[in-house]
Order: C-alpha cells, then structure tokens, then sequence
C-alpha cells in the first residue's frame, strides 16, 4: 500500500451565504509543500479552516490523515502569561517535553524573551511564539496563514529552514502568502482566478 | 486526564488564581456582605435573618460577574481553534473551565463566610448549614453562567440576548439556597447542582463548536 | 521638594535614619505597653480590659494617619512625578492596613467584654472598617499595576480615597454610636493622666516603628527595581 | 461638541451591538429582587422596610457587571490610540462613555424597577420616591464604574479588582439612596451624584492616559 | 520663513524599564518619507508610538507641528459595525464629509464591501480599511506600522500610489516596514544597529 496522502477534492467554501471559491482540488504527500496565493478575500484562510477542521465544506471532500499543527492570522498569547508559560502550556497539551520547548524557542531565537509577559512582545516576536508553538507540537501537517508577516529578515530565514527540516523528516506544510516563504519546489494554488 | 487538569490549572492562572491572589475576590465578598447593614441598617436581627440572602446575593454575583469574559476572548483570540485542531473535545475545555470557574468564585466565597457572618452577626451554629448551601448550590450557578458566555460568545444582537435566558433558571437554586432552613432543601440544592453540572458541558460544547465555524 | 529626589542621597539618609528609628521606636513601645499593661491601674469601669487601649488608639491613629500620608505621597507622584514618592506611597499602604486591622481586631477583642459584642454597625467602626477596604483597593491596584508595568491608577484612587474620609466620618449621623468620642485632647483631655502618659508613650513608640518600617521597605523596593532592571538589560542584551 | 455628541452615539450603537451586555445588569436586579422575600420570609413589613436597601445594593452591583467591557476592549483593540492621536481629550472621551453607561444601564434598570418592587412587596406608594432615589443615584453609580473600568483597564482579576475599588467609594450614595425617607437625602443623592460625575471622566481620562503608555 | 519641519532631535526610549534604543534624531521636510528598518524588537513601533504621542521619551525632544494619522499594527474596526459605519464615524471626529469616506473606499478598492460587518473581512480587506481611515483623516504627517502587512499585490501597488500622492500633496509618512514600500527615494533609519 502507498504513504498516505492529503487528498482534496472538488472543494466548495461558503461564508456568509456567499460562494468563496468551488472546484479546488489537490493531494499532498508526506515532504510535500502547497503555497496557496490569491487576492484578499479569495479564500485563502478559509480554505485553511476547512483544511483544519474548523469549517465545514459547502461541498467536496478532505481526507486528512494526519495531526494538524495551526498558526492563523491570530497569535493566541495570553497577555498576562509569560512566553514560556504559554509554551509549556500547549506543549503539554500536545504531550511534548520541557526540551522540545527550549529547542522551539531556541529555533525562533526567543530564549532570551521567555520570562517576558506576553503583552509586551513585539508583533515579530509573537509571530515568531505562534510559529515556535506549531514547530514543537509534534504534529505532520502544519497549516501556516500568511506566516511570514511581520517577521525581520533573519527570523525568515529561520523560518525557512524550519520548513525545509520538517518537510525534510516528512512533514507537510500548506502555507498562505502574499510573498515567497522559501519553500523549494513547492506545488501552487491560485485562488480567486 | 493529565491534559484536563492542565485546562483547569491554566484557567485558574488566567482568572488571576495564582496561588495568593485569593485574598482579592475574598476580600471583594466581605466587603459586599458589608454593604447590606449600610443599607438595611444595623439592626443585628434583621441582619441575621437575612443574611442567606446577602451570601446567595453575593454568590450570584460573582457567578455573573464574568459571564462576558468567560469563553468570548478565547473565541476572538483563537484559543478555542487552537484547541479544536488538538482533537480537543470542546465539552472537556467546557467542563474544564466549568470546574476552574466555580473554584475561581465559590471557593473564595466559602473562605469570606466567616467573616461576613460576624459582620452579619449570624449566630456561628447556623454557620455550618450556611457553608454546606452554598458548597452544593454553587456549582448550578457556575454552569448556568458559563452556558450563557458560550451562548452569547462571538454573538451579537438578539443571539447575545438569547444567551441570557438560561439565567432566570437561577432562581430555583437561588430560593432553595436562602430557605436551607426548610427540610430536603440541602437535597434539592445538590440534585439541581447535578443536573446543572451534567448538562453544562455539553450545553456549553454545542455552543462553541458553533462559535468557532 | 526635589531635595530627596536622587535615590542615592535618600538611601544614603534612610540607611542612618532607619536603625535609629527602630531602635528608639522598639524603647519606647515597650516602656509604653509595660507601664500600660502592668504598672497602671485599671479601669474604674472596664477594669483590665482597658488595657487593649494602649494598643488600640495608637493603632487606630497610625491607621488613619497612614492613609493620610499614603495620598499625600501619591499625590506627589502623580503631580511631581517624584521618582520616590510612588515608592514610598506603596511602601506606606501596607503598613497602614496593618495598623488599621490591629485596630479593628483589638476593638472588637475590646467590645466583647464592654459591649457584650465583637462587632456592632457602628459609625466609628464601619468608617474604620471602610479605611481598610480603601487600604486593600489600593494594595490591589497598585500591584496589579505594576505587574502591567506602572500606571497612575493606584495613585488617583488613593486621593479620591481621601476625599471619602470625611464624608464617611459624617455618618456618624446615620446612626447613634456606642463607641466613646474623642477624649484625648491637646487641651483638657478627660482621661487620667496614669492612663495618659504611658498611651502617648506607645504611640509615640508605635509612630517611630511605622516610619521605620516604611523606610525599610522603600530600601527593599529601590534594591529590587535596580536588580530586575539589570537583569531585563541582560536578557535583552543577547536577545 | 458635534464630536462629543457622535462619541455619546457611537457608544450607544456599540452597546446595541451587545444587547446581553444591557440586559445583563437587569436579570441580576430582578433575580435579586425575587430572591429576597424568600430570605426573609413571607412577613410583609420586614420585607417592605428592606425593600430599599435590597434594591439599592442590587443596583449597585447591577452596576459592577459590565466592568470588565466597559473600556477594556478600546484599550486593547487600539481605538484609545486613535482618540489620542486626533488630539481627542481622553476626559471628552470619558465623558462620553459616562452619558453611554448611564444610559445603557439606569434606563433599563428603572424600567425593570417595577417589576422588582412587586417582587419586593414595596407598596406602590414608595415607588415613586424609589425611583427618583435611583434616577438621582444612578449616575454616580455609573461613574463609579467607569473609574474602576478606567483603572483595571488590561489588569488581571477585573471585576473582583474594580469592585473592590469601587464598593467603598459607593458607600455615601448607597447610604443617601437608602435614606430617602429621611429629610433632604434626595438633595444629598443628586450632590454625591454631581460630584462623582464632575470628578469621573477626569480621573478615568488620567486612568486611561496610563493605560495607553 | 521656512516650511514648518518633523524635527526628532537624540531621542531615546524605554519599555518597560529597559532601554530600546537611544540618539535617534532626523528631520522630514513636508513631502518627505522616513523608512524606518530594524529587527523585531529593535523599537520601530515604539519609535512611532513616540511620534504620535502614545509614549513619552525618556529622552531627547521631538517637535512636530503637523497633526497625525496614525495606522497600528491593530487595525481598531469593531466587529458588529459595517465598513461604511466604521470610516463614517472616524470621518465625523476628523471633520471630513461622506465624499472623502466614498473616495477613500474606491482608494482601497472597498466599495463592495461597506455594507459588511468588519467581523466577516478578511485580514487583508481589514488592513485595507484601517489604511483607509489613515488616508481620509486629511491629517499631514501618517505614521505607519507596517502598512504592507497581509496586502495582495494589487493593494500594494494602491498602497504606494497613495503614498505618492500624499507626498506630492505636502504630506509626510513615517513608515516602519520589512520589505519594500515602493517609497521613492524615502529616507532610512535602521534601529538596532
Ligand atoms: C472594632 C471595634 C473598634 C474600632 C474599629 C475602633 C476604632 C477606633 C478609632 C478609629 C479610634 C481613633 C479615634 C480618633 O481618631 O480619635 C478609636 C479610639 C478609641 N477607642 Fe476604639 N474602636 C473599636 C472598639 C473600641 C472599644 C470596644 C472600646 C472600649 C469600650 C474603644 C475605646 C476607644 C478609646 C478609649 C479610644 C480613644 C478615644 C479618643 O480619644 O479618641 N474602642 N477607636
Ligand atoms: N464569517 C464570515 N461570514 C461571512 N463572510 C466571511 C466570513 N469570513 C470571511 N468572509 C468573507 O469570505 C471571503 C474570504 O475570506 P478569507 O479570510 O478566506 O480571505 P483571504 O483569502 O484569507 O484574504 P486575506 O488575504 O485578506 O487574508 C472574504 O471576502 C470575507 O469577506
Ligand atoms: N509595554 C512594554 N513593556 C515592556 N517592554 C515592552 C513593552 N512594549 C514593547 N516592549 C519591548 O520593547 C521592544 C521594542 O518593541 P517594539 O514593538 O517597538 O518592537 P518593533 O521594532 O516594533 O518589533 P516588530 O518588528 O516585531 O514590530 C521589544 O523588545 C519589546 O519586548
Ligand atoms: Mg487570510
Ligand atoms: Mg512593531
């Protein structure tokens, strides 16, 4: 039998009674890449949400075999919490260590900010703390929305080579952008034409 | 199990129940307990006989006071996506905040008992009915509230409103707490608990999965 | 006013100041209570319960004094920004409250005997009652504060505070009080002067520990500011 | 004061958008209301002379509710920003959420007073006495709320927090409101009123500097 | 006389008891545009903050005598509020008409979308909005954090030609930004260096 594969087919999205977009279709093996551009308003998170299970289709099929790993146009820090305490806490959830924890932080160059509180970061540096907490919950597909925003030139090339070592071990990675992320040789989506 | 505990303990941190911050709703309660004899004066009978009210008063309050915090910031700010994603059940975050909310008001509440009862001048024997009344009529309280924030949450206009009528059913609790004098009122304060606290979850569940879509 | 402003100068003066405060402070609270506990006589009607009194007044004026210099400092934070003021306000706060609770807890001790009860709704003591809950709001806020990292919350509450005072010492009139009026007066006061002379003495004594005491915790609090500011400089520095 | 009158307007749209958070304040008071005389019992006269102060302290808290939404979403969603920027006084700005609150909260609550009052046995003559007490009361209340909406603005622990700031503070109006009977305490009600509104949008406006630093 | 300037003279800043940066000083003559680069955390945002007023500087002086339009890295829509009613209401405080609000919607190309709820736009259609209160207030000196943020291509370009014009018209712009603005010839200021 072959690896197993995300498989789309024939997607439809509604929102608001309205059609976004219909007839979307694709299929993602393990190491693969889907970059998925398009217009604002064309879709692009709400496919994302569809993907991750939190829309239901206006019609077609997702066949999902794999944990999902979630960083949306959201950052989801609690203010008064700290970076760590944030981190430990969805490590928890996703029953990873207190050493995959430093590594995620260590890999978005945020070790020196973990007893900051939250409400103080930066918007670089909460980006950078939504994508260490996707890097380290273990999860195979990672669905990314606009992940390179607001990020400086070094933590973009972080995380590049972030994506390259998870693809590299067999991750998938479904990144929406407005602007190259660095994936090599991803596949493309175009919504909205 | 492990993670359930962990929402709690993270709820807990959230609702400012880090461990010493207490003294904050404990205080908060003595002094609402303290507003009554300014208001119906100082007679100490008087101020006896009503005091059941006063706590319940208090209670309900408290129960209340959080109701537009409760579940609608982790809606707005993503939580709840991230939990979903996780395969999380919502009813678990349901009954995990459940538990963390009740703890985060009623536990207080039972602490400040004692000395909002001096300052009620509630003759100490009555005291430990008192406590008993709020232990078991408190947690329906808990379940109704955080049912009506998963309501309204991320709703506006008439569904916010919606969200609000699960309240009134307070106030069968609210008349078997303050008459605990009467026979088999402790036994209906428990069994509404239990129903409350058997329902809420999946209550409160349904209503986030639909304030996520 | 600005004469203090520099921290260095004030740690210098406070590092001298604070023993000598202890010191006399602890002297003459102690010469106070025992002459007040042991060496005066009783009460010709409350008889030894009298004796709470040499704890009692003294706290309830430090408790009430202490909200006075608590908005008097905040309100210097706020309308000069001094940089000690704020420092010397929340070091105030807590002291205060405790002086106010011992009041509250040695009078009503006082009442059951006299009274027959621990607590009555009576003016003077809600309106002490109600200094404490002011004591705690600002404790509250003004940690909550700085945990956000400073704000001029704490600050205005504590005036607006004082601008409650009178008016709860006016509801004296909302009900008749059990507790006796002033009987300590700079002229004529209508209390024995065996009585008299030990209670100044404790309060004079209880004063200088309060002053202490705050002095102590502004050390405490400038030490640690500079601690953690090193260590963010630290963190940061490789970040 | 085109201005403050569309600052007032917008405030009052924002607040539509929530109805939950208007009705809210009104279920406590009527929960509250139909609480008591099971406290008490059936004894008319007791009830009716702790009618008043039942009814206060319920407005009281009633007014405590929306604390925690009253201001904290402007702070963090940036809209303080914008007000600044364009050289707005935060006091205008205080001002005008003073006049929204009030509006968005006393109305309802006389609006519900009668039902409350029937709950309470409160004999139709006092009404109208109780509700001139509360129209005259209510907006001191209110600026009470904003102060302490004003001062927690992004703390943690809000509504235990603010009421804490605000219950001794409300003393005075409480003890006036509940002392209407008494002679001139309706002059005092409007005085303590008039004095917390003059000083409210000042001291929120510097509470609200703070917090946009 | 000479025209009326944006004068920053070794300003410094502190967060949070910590110094972010400090001896920052130019100077922008109307028409001008200050790029302002630097690493997350190197206090672009604060500089801004500083500019409109939202912080006070721990040292060194800024005077400006231009009011200001200020555009966060919150885009401060309230959701239940349509498009329209949001830039309306910012449009009665700024004194402009109903026109200015119409111009500003075609401007971003938001016409379709006044009468929707800002809860339902997507994150770059918000964006969008937020850019265009900034460019109805009619105010001279706009300080934006990165403006570019979550734009499609074409509101990119929309972006730069309304930067144009407003520089054309006399208006200054302070921009904090990763990636190019299609600024011409602005000034630059790197933080953190
Ligand atoms: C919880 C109960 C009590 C509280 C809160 C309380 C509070 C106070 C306060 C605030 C003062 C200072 C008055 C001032 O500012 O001049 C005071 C003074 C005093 N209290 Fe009490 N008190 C309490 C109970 C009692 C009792 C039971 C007695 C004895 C019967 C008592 C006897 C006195 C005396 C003799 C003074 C000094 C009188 C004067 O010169 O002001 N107190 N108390
Ligand atoms: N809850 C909703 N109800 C109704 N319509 C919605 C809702 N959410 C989004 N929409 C509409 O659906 C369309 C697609 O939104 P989506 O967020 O997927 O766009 P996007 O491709 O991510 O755009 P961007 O690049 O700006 O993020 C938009 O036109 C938006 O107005
Ligand atoms: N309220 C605050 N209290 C303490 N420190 C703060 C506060 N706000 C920001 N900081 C710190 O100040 C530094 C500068 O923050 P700022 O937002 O200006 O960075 P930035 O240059 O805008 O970064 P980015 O490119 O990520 O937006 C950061 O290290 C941040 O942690
Ligand atoms: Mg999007
Ligand atoms: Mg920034």
């Amino acid at each position: 039998m072959t690896a197993q594969h995300l498989r789309v087919d024939d997607l439809a999205c509604e929102r608001g009674g309205r059609r976004v977009f219909e007839h979307v279709g694709f299929t993602l093996a393990p190491g693969g890449a889907l970059q998925v551009e398009g217009a604002n308003g064309a879709g692009k998170s709400s496919l994302l949400r569809l993907l991750a299970g939190l829309l239901d289709p206006a019609g077609g099929t997702i066949d999902n075999p794999f944990a999902v790993a979630w960083v949306g146009h959201e950052v989801t820090l609690k203010p008064g919490m700290t970076l760590l305490a944030e981190l430990h806490h969805w490590a928890r959830i996703d029953r990873r260590s207190a050493a995959d924890v430093d590594a995620a932080l260590a890999r978005f160059d945020l070790s020196a900010l973990r007893e900051l509180p939250c409400s103080v970061l930066s918007s670089g540096q909460r980006r950078r703390a939504a994508l260490a907490r996707a890097s380290l919950s273990g999860a195979a597909l990672w669905l990314l929305d606009e992940p390179s925003v607001g990020l400086d030139a070094a933590s973009r090339a972080r995380l590049a080579t972030t994506l390259a070592d998870h693809r590299g071990g067999g991750g998938l990675v479904v990144a929406v952008t407005h602007e190259p992320l660095g994936l090599d040789a991803p596949q493309r989506l175009r919504l909205g034409e | 199990m492990s993670v359930f505990i962990g929402l709690v303990r993270r709820d807990l941190a959230l609702a400012l129940l880090r461990p010493g911050t207490l003294a904050l709703p404990v205080v908060f309660f003595v002094l609402v307990a303290a507003l009554f004899p300014f208001a119906v004066g100082p007679d100490a009978r008087l101020l006896a006989r009503i005091a059941p009210g006063v706590l319940w008063v208090a209670a309900l309050l408290a129960a209340l006071l959080p109701v537009e915090t409760l579940v609608e910031p982790d809606r707005a700010d993503g939580t709840l996506d991230q939990l979903v994603v996780r395969g999380l059940a919502l009813e678990l975050v349901a009954a995990a905040r459940l538990i963390a909310h009740w703890l985060g008001f009623a536990l207080p509440l039972l602490i400040a008992l004692p000395v909002a009862a001096i300052l009620l001048q509630v003759p100490m024997a009555v005291l430990p009915r008192l406590a008993l009344g709020l232990l078991l009529g408190t947690p329906a309280l808990a379940a109704l509230a955080l049912v009506a924030a998963s309501l309204t949450a991320g709703l506006r206009g008439g569904g916010a409103l919606a969200g609000l009528i699960v309240l009134p059913l307070a106030l069968p609790v609210l008349i078997f707490g303050v008459g605990i004098a009467a026979p088999g009122a402790l036994r209906l304060l428990a069994a509404s608990s239990l129903v409350a606290v058997a329902i809420a979850p999946f209550a409160a569940g349904a209503a986030l999965r639909g304030a996520t879509r | 006013m600005h004469r203090f402003a520099n921290p260095a100068r004030f740690l210098r003066i406070a590092r001298v100041a604070t023993p000598i405060l202890t010191l006399t402070g602890l002297i003459c609270s102690a010469v106070g209570l025992w002459i007040g506990l042991f060496a005066s006589p009783p009460d010709y009607q409350q008889g030894e319960s009298v004796r709470i009194m040499y704890v009692h007044v003294p706290a309830a004026w430090l408790g009430s004094g202490g909200y006075l210099g608590l908005a008097i400092a905040s309100a210097v934070a706020l309308v000069w920004r001094h940089p000690l003021a704020e420092i010397a306000a929340r070091a105030i706060a807590p002291v205060g409250a405790l002086f106010t609770a011992i009041c509250l807890v040695t009078g009503s001790l006082w009442g059951k005997p006299t009274w027959g009860t621990y607590w009555v709704w009576d003016a003077r003591l809600t309106s002490m009652l109600v200094l404490l809950f002011l004591y705690l709001g600002y404790l509250a806020l003004s940690t909550a504060e700085a945990e956000r990292g400073g704000g001029k919350g704490a600050a205005i509450l504590a005036i607006v505070g004082v601008v409650n005072l009178p008016i709860i010492k006016y509801s004296v009139e909302w009900w008749n009080t059990l507790h006796q009026g002033p009987s300590i007066k700079l002229t004529g006061s209508a209390i024995a002067p065996a009585m008299l002379m030990p209670l100044l003495v404790s309060l004079a004594g209880f004063t200088l520990l309060f002053g202490a005491i705050v002095l102590m915790r502004m050390r405490a609090a400038l030490a640690t500011q500079q601690v953690t500011a090193r260590a963010r400089r630290l963190a940061e520095a490789h970040a």
